[in-house]
């Protein structure tokens, strides 16, 4: 049996990478919740994200026509989401569980015909695929600089791009949200939308953006789920992460370096539970694998009992804008 | 000003004589809107002058705050045309009205709570992508603003932290930093105190006498008296005549409202005090966050007398009134209600022992606005026995009640099968009032019971507190309307810093009451201590 | 004419379901006849198909997946007369064959070539659903890597608790990953879909992978060991066959090696990374446990995994 | 659901409309099915004669809509109280070990002593399972809509366990339990209907559908017609009146979420106790989540939530007998179809009512 040491960075090098396509749903949430547009929706725009990426991808042969599809595919849905919640005020869960079940029903449907195997995509050749960048110098660092550069050539080296992006997002989300002019009155509208109408601007050009800024960020998680982090794409391979990024985003109070810290840290759960598994734990011995199964969830509901206090959403957040009283 | 209300008035530096050239900022020709069934706005016409203060009186729901909102692009008209400067515009939102230098404060603010008052300011007015040199420029006409008008409020300051007044000084900066020439005021004054109304009509001059526009919509009479130059009346979505305002006067203008002769001063008889029904004592209270907000208060209210609580809003009154009804915990001290301790009791007992609470915001405490007025004829007697048969509502006995509250009370439409939300702010407040008075309680809590009413419900209500008075129940009464405690009240307690500072009787000049309300006399004996929050 | 009800995963998983839709797809070509199909989207509609099917007089009814059991149990005492066949499962009834196959045999022989094949001493396993059915997957391959070096380590893995582990290529590529992180070099999967993801992965990061219930050799050539084919295929066709020619016969269908229901891949995608000695002692193992020489726990027998 | 902001003629709001949104639903699904190469009229007639055109589908949309009409019910007064429960599923799949217990204690006992116990198990351990969230929510004001998410969760992960290692049919390796015997298990409508001469063929329609009306008419009781109902929408539309009210929002959120899972509950006894006569690894089978549109849909009221209940249910079963018959049609052509039918009828519900407003707005003044 090795130490948990020895095994703790491997774990975080996973952790990263199970932690990218929450980052993005999340920011996706993120950008949409904040203009006060509630988005159940993230996981089927994600998923069907990570179709067009897998499908778009194959016919190309290359990942950055798949990641465009991706993007229009979402962004796509996120109109539909808004003509349903702006336009038509519509209800926002609703209209979230509608996206949901249309992505899931579009994408097995659509995958199937085109390709039999099953609402999978053709499996990619790597040159479809957004590849492992490793940094310069990552093996000699593995093999003589110890734990640090174990941790260079693990954590820091060997992801793909998207995983760069997803961290580059972090601070310009930042900085777009609180130091923009889009940002500010972004952050308005999800407040306060009566104040951003008498200032003369449109609440639903407002939203429309941030939804379609969520179909974006939607699209690229799929991406990368399908085309980065697997070779296509498979029939509803977003397995919830919509969902668990919604919980890190209230989780993190609709903040954006919280919100990263929040996925990092759902990722390490999962990533941890894995790896745990069928290990024998000291005093405890072998426990269920669902134990582990169930490890983030459970730790998702004490943090938000215990830890985190109330968490406040924007406050006109899934409410529909309307004029009259 | 001639008027002899307006020399009452603590606001003296209006001039009177103010000398306006007949050029209209803003002229209304046959502007009609109607919402579903209701006609708000009937063809009104309506000229105002450049450099003028132009005040509009009218009931609640005569289509005021309705032909503000179409000036300035909020809402379409159905018909009619807008001219600016003599110039024919259309204004189709907002972001017209304020080319056009028109800036408007809503009654309701439109202000974003969780931002800072820098960042309210600025809001649609960005000019750059990023908001850098925005926040720059909007810092320096806060400084430039505060010395030249007085109107100091700290940029860095959560919205939500402020002072209804202060809140209402970022609104005229927000339209000021806008560059607005015409500025439209919706009551802002309903939620000031006099010493921030004073100040607020002092910059409201300063700005006409700087030949910009003012717009004032009030259900104040004095306020128009005292600091407009023209006044006009609505009533029924039209416009039913315009004045210079010294050609006018109080009663005048109360006729032309309601379309009959109005008493303003509700006659009362002397009262006849008797035991004390409720009586507090040492009661401290603190807010969420630990502030102390009312500082070991004790008084009596006694059987048939009313018992006024004046004081600058925000001062204690509103909490001490909520911890006595039972909805805010107190921390130390004692509450007794007929003698008998009641500290820590839940509303719904207090009410069985007979207290009742009238709360001074009917929308969002006094009424659920989504139910019918059945519905809200019994919140806060659910468990009333007459109300139910077991586990079952007893649907007739409610709608019998309401029938009887609705005719006793003339709330129109007299329909109490209507969601509450369709009724007028007169007629929501003549619900809750029927409620809690027809009750028979033998204490009644009262919060601003006749705010943003108009003239015609106000003499209504005050008849009906007097009465229940008059039958020998005891009354607390909290106002930011000096003139209604001083008409309604007995007795008159003073609070400050979320301390009772002073007692006295209604007779007692308003500058005294003024004085004691600031902190600045202390007539009880006790330090004084400023408020801060 | 035949038909087949596919369970919950539908009948392209690139697993079982798609072995019997292959199966069927043969048999349609060698005879030239139509069959029915049905994928199940809800429990409730399971009876509902097979009666269905019944009604319209289908023969025989090809139920795939243990979690038709109860539905097959019910629906055949009701049509006394329609021949079915359930597979992974034992109904008993006269008029049903159950199919089952000895998984844990042939996981033996890809335990014994992962064992051979592993430089490091340490291999892994990815399962899908952690159920019995797939811990007796897990319990053959360790026995058959221990018979070849008792001190080998296998890590092991299930990939999820429910029906969603079935279809999680991502979650399977990262417990493929965390192995290979571990030491392990050839990492050998029972996950459905998900198992991709561990065939992705073991092939990107040059370490070998193994495949199971059809061959995958093919998905990443020169880069999985072999596979743990289970001959769905075979069993549905051979139940088709069997009515249209009249052979059929009802109880256990118990295939393991001996009935070729089971088998590890061998062809021109992995023929350079088995090595002759590899494959004999391969063959050997095979021979032995056909002829009982080794006997092959069976995880189901007692819940229970010696190793 | 937001309020309508003008009133419509109640015949147009409770029937022109939702019919409109339903034709919109439809074309955009008949357009589909045009482009997959078949038919969309005779998809229709095939869907509509599957559910509708025989006695046995009837049973089978039912059926279907049986488990909805709980759900929806469930998440309707949660939705009263101002609660958003999208926990239905976990609830659901959490009553199932309630009466699987019940059910297998007592295995070999008629049908109709076992029962009572039964629905008060899926009641009580429906209850137990909103209890967490909804005591989160009350009392630490963790978001109700994460913490149901996550209970959806923790059930499937647990009955799995339960099954895999604990209440697991010995000998076998399905992830459900024994099956009851016949004499337990909730007999079907059909067996006594054939004696009305009423064919409901094989249709699992049971008792708990009369359990399901009972609940929909208890429901409307409940919210309209009691103190507690009144208590309960006074909570969830405002808090502040409900707290002036004397109204404790801490005891209102709890007694309403376990109102909520406990009709969630119900489910199980259909599923458990009658169809399945077993339990399975999934309960719900996706009827929690259904719920939430149904609940939407009907706007929260019990006849509104029987009709969507019952419109799935055409789709369920329409789906089903579509899919046998034409094979092109897959069902993940049926989970379009849903999601058309969500999107028209429930996110875009209001599309036509400027319209119809402006046509019926002039006649009425
Ligand atoms: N938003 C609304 N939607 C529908 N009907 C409304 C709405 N607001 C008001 N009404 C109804 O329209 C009518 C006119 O309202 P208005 O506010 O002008 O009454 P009012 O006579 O001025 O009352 P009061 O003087 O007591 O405030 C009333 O019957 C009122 O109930
Ligand atoms: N958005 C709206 N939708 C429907 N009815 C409206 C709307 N706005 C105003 N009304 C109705 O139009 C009428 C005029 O309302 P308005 O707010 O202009 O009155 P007001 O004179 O400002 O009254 P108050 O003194 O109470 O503020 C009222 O009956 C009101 O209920
Ligand atoms: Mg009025
Ligand atoms: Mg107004």
């Amino acid at each position: 049996m090795d130490t948990v040491f020895d095994s703790l960075i491997p774990v975080l090098g996973s952790s990263v990478r199970l932690s990218i396509p929450l980052l993005f749903a999340c920011f996706a949430g993120l950008f949409s919740e904040r203009a006060g547009i509630v988005d159940i929706g993230l996981e089927g725009k994600m998923l069907a994200g990570a179709f067009a990426a897998g499908a778009i991808a194959h016919h190309a042969g290359n990942p950055w026509a798949g990641l465009l599809a991706a993007m229009g595919i979402a962004m796509l849905l996120s109109l539909v989401h808004g003509f349903a919640s702006i336009t038509h005020r519509g209800n926002q869960i609703v209209s979230g569980v509608a996206i949901n079940f249309l992505a899931a029903g579009l994408t097995a449907l659509l995958g199937q015909a085109w390709y039999g195997e099953g609402g999978r995509t053709p499996q990619l050749p790597n040159t479809a695929r957004f590849l492992e960048i490793t940094w310069p110098g990552a093996e000699t660092a593995r093999a003589s600089y110890g734990e640090i550069g174990n941790f260079y050539a693990n954590v820091i080296s060997g992801h793909s791009i998207l995983v760069y992006a997803a961290f580059l997002m972090v601070p310009l989300t930042w900085w777009v949200l609180y130091r923009t002019r889009f940002g500010l009155r972004l952050r308005a509208v999800g407040e306060n939308p009566h104040a951003v109408d008498t200032a003369g601007i449109s609440v639903g050009r407002l939203r429309y953006l941030a939804v379609l800024v969520a179909g974006v960020l939607c699209g690229i998680g799929g991406s990368y789920l399908a085309i980065a982090q697997s070779g296509g794409f498979v029939k509803d391979m977003t397995a919830g992460k919509g969902f668990i990024a919604l919980a890190a985003l209230v989780f993190a109070k609709w903040r954006p370096f919280s919100a990263m810290a929040t996925c990092l840290l759902f990722g390490f759960l999962d990533a941890a539970g894995s790896r745990l598994q069928g290990t024998p734990l000291p005093f405890i011995g072998q426990v269920p694998v669902q134990v582990f199964q169930a490890l983030p969830y459970v730790l998702t509901v004490i943090l938000l009992a215990g830890f985190i206090g109330k968490a406040i959403p924007p406050k006109a957040a899934g409410v529909p804008y309307t004029k009259d009283r | 000003m001639t008027h002899p209300d307006a020399r009452q008035f603590q606001t003296s530096m209006v001039d009177g004589e103010h000398q306006s050239r007949p050029m209209p900022a803003i002229e209304l020709v046959g502007i009609d809107k109607r919402f579903g069934p209701i006609h708000a706005n009937r063809a009104i016409d309506l000229v105002i002058e450049k450099g003028t203060i132009h005040g509009i009186v009218g009931e609640n729901g005569a289509g005021k705050s309705t032909l503000m909102s179409i000036l300035y692009g909020f809402y379409q008209a159905d018909r009619g045309k807008i001219l600016v400067d003599g110039q024919e515009v259309a204004i189709a939102s907002s972001q017209d009205a304020i080319r056009h230098g028109i800036g408007m404060v809503h009654q309701q603010f439109m202000l974003v709570e969780t931002f800072t008052v820098l960042e309210n300011i600025i809001l649609g007015a960005e000019g750059d992508p990023l908001i850098g040199k925005a926040e720059k420029r909007a810092r320096a006409l806060l400084k430039r603003l505060a010395q030249d008008y007085n109107l100091k409020v700290d940029p860095d300051a959560v919205v939500s932290t402020l002072s209804v007044g202060e809140q209402q000084r970022v609104e005229i900066l927000k339209a000021l930093f806008r560059g607005a020439e015409t500025l439209i005021l919706d009551e802002p004054t309903a939620v000031l105190t006099p010493a921030e109304a004073d100040h607020l009509f002092r910059i409201l001059a300063q700005l006409r006498d700087e030949g910009k526009t003012v717009l004032l919509i009030t259900h104040k009479l004095r306020e128009i008296m005292a600091i407009t130059d023209t006044v006009s009346v609505m009533r029924h979505g039209e416009m039913v005549v315009t004045w210079p305002t010294r050609e006018a006067s109080v009663e005048r203008i109360a006729e032309a409202m309601v379309g009959r002769r109005v008493l303003l001063q509700v006659a009362k008889g002397p009262s006849l005090p008797g035991r004390a029904l409720l009586s507090v004592d040492h009661l401290t209270v603190k807010d969420p966050r630990g502030v102390i907000v009312v500082d070991d208060a004790s008084f009596e209210v006694r059987a048939g007398e009313i018992v006024g609580i004046a004081g600058v809003a925000g001062n204690g009154q509103s909490e001490l009134i909520e911890a006595i009804a039972g909805i805010r915990a107190a921390s130390t001290g004692r509450v007794s209600l007929h003698g008998k301790d009641i500290s820590g009791e839940d509303p719904a007992t207090l009410r069985d022992l007979g207290l009742a609470h009238l709360p001074e915001d009917r929308q969002k405490v006094g009424l659920v606005l989504p139910f019918d007025g059945y519905e809200n004829v019994i919140l806060g007697y659910q468990d009333d026995p007459t109300f139910s048969s077991g586990f079952l509502l007893n649907r007739k006995a409610i709608a019998s009640m309401a029938k009887t509250l609705f005719a006793g009370y003339d709330v129109r439409p007299g329909n109490p099968g209507l969601r509450a939300a369709l009724f007028s702010g007169g007629n929501q407040q003549k619900i809750v009032c029927a409620r809690e008075i027809e009750r028979d309680p033998s204490v009644l809590l009262v919060g601003q019971p006749t705010r943003g009413v108009d003239i015609g419900a106000i003499e209504f209500i005050h008849k009906r507190l007097i009465d229940l008075r008059d039958r020998g129940k005891a009354i607390l009464l909290v106002s930011a309307e000096l003139d209604e405690i001083r008409g309604l009240a007995d007795r008159i307690l003073v609070m400050c810093g979320g301390r009772i500072v002073g007692e006295c009787l209604p007779d007692r000049p308003e500058s005294d009451i003024g004085m004691m309300m600031a902190g600045i006399a202390d007539l009880s004996g006790r330090e004084a201590t400023r408020f801060d929050r | 004419e035949p038909a087949v009800l596919y369970d919950i995963g539908g009948k392209f998983d690139k697993g079982f379901n798609e072995g019997a839709f292959n199966g069927m797809e043969k048999f349609k070509k060698d005879t030239g006849l139509a069959y029915r199909e049905f994928e199940i989207q809800n429990d409730a509609q399971r009876e509902q198909a097979l009666r269905n099917f019944a009604k319209k007089g289908n023969s025989p009814i090809i139920a795939i997946g243990f979690s038709q059991a109860a539905a097959v149990e019910k629906v055949a005492k009701e049509f006394p007369d329609v021949k079915f066949a359930i597979v992974d499962m034992v109904v008993e009834l006269p008029n049903v064959r159950s199919i089952v196959f000895k998984e844990q045999e042939g996981s033996y022989l890809v335990g014994l070539l992962a064992a051979k094949a592993s430089k490091t001493g340490k291999i892994g396993f990815v399962g899908g659903m952690d159920i019995p059915l797939i811990r007796r997957f897990a319990c053959g391959y360790v026995q058959g890597a221990k018979s070849v070096n008792p001190n080998i380590e296998v890590f092991q893995n299930m990939t999820g608790t429910t029906g969603a582990a079935w279809n999680d290529p991502v979650k399977g590529g990262e417990l493929a990953v965390s192995q290979i992180e571990r030491g392990a070099d050839v990492v050998y999967h029972a996950a459905g879909a998900t198992g991709l993801g561990v065939l992705q992965k073991t092939a990107e990061k040059g370490k070998l992978g193994i495949g199971v219930d059809s061959n995958q050799d093919g998905i990443y050539p020169g880069k999985v060991l072999t596979s743990m084919m289970k001959r769905v295929d075979v069993a549905t066709y051979n139940a088709a066959m069997d009515v249209k020619n009249g052979k059929w016969s009802a109880g256990f269908n118990v295939l393991g090696l001996k009935e070729a229901g089971v088998a590890y891949a061998y062809d021109d995608f992995n023929k350079a990374l088995i090595t002759a000695e590899m494959k004999t002692a391969a063959d050997t193992a095979q021979a032995d446990i056909i002829a009982g020489k080794i006997q092959v726990h069976d995880y189901m027998s007692d819940k229970a995994c010696p190793f | 659901m937001s309020a309508p902001a003008r009133e419509l003629p109640w015949l147009v709001e409770f029937f022109l409309l939702p019919a409109l949104n339903l034709a919109a639903a439809f074309l955009v699904a008949g357009l589909v099915v045009l482009a997959i190469g078949e038919n969309p009229l005779s998809v229709g007639k095939i869907m509509l004669y599957g559910a509708l055109g025989n006695a046995e589908g009837i049973g089978y949309t039912l059926y279907y809509a049986t488990n909805f009409m709980f759900t929806g019910l469930s998440v309707a007064v949660a939705y009263h109280a101002g609660l958003f429960n999208i926990g239905p599923e976990g609830q659901a799949t959490f009553a199932g070990i309630g009466v699987a217990i019940v059910c297998l204690a007592f295995d070999g006992a008629p049908w109709w002593l076992v029962a009572p116990f039964a629905v008060a198990a899926s009641v009580i351990f429906g209850a137990a399972w909103a209890f967490i969230p909804a005591w989160l929510q009350a009392r630490r004001g963790s978001h109700i809509v994460i913490t149901t998410i996550m209970f959806n969760f923790l059930a499937a992960t647990l009955i799995v366990y339960l099954l895999v290692n604990v209440m697991g049919k010995p000998g076998s390796m399905a992830v459900e339990t024994k099956t009851l015997s016949d004499v337990t298990r909730l007999p079907l409508f059909s067996t006594f209907m054939k004696t009305y001469g009423i064919n409901l063929g094989d249709a699992p329609l049971n008792g708990t559908f009369l359990l399901a009306i009972l609940a929909s008419i208890g429901v409307w009781l409940l919210i309209w017609h009691t103190r507690l109902g009144f208590e309960i929408r006074t909570v969830g539309t405002n808090p502040q009146a409900a707290a002036y009210a004397g109204i404790d929002p801490t005891r209102i959120v709890i007694i309403a979420m376990l109102i909520s899972g406990g009709l969630s509950g119900l489910l199980a006894v259909n599923e458990v106790m009658s169809v399945q006569g077993r339990l399975v690894e999934d309960v719900a089978q996706g009827a929690g989540f259904v719920g939430i549109a149904v609940a939407l849909m009907g706007r929260a009221h019990p006849i509104g939530i029987a009709l969507a209940a019952f419109l799935f249910g055409v789709l369920y079963q329409g789906g089903a007998e579509l899919s046998f018959d034409t094979p092109k049609i897959t069902r993940d052509m049926i989970v379009v179809i849903q999601a058309l039918v969500i999107l028209f009828a429930g996110a875009l519900g209001h599309m036509f009512r400027p319209g119809l407003e402006r046509v019926f707005a002039r006649r009425g003044s």
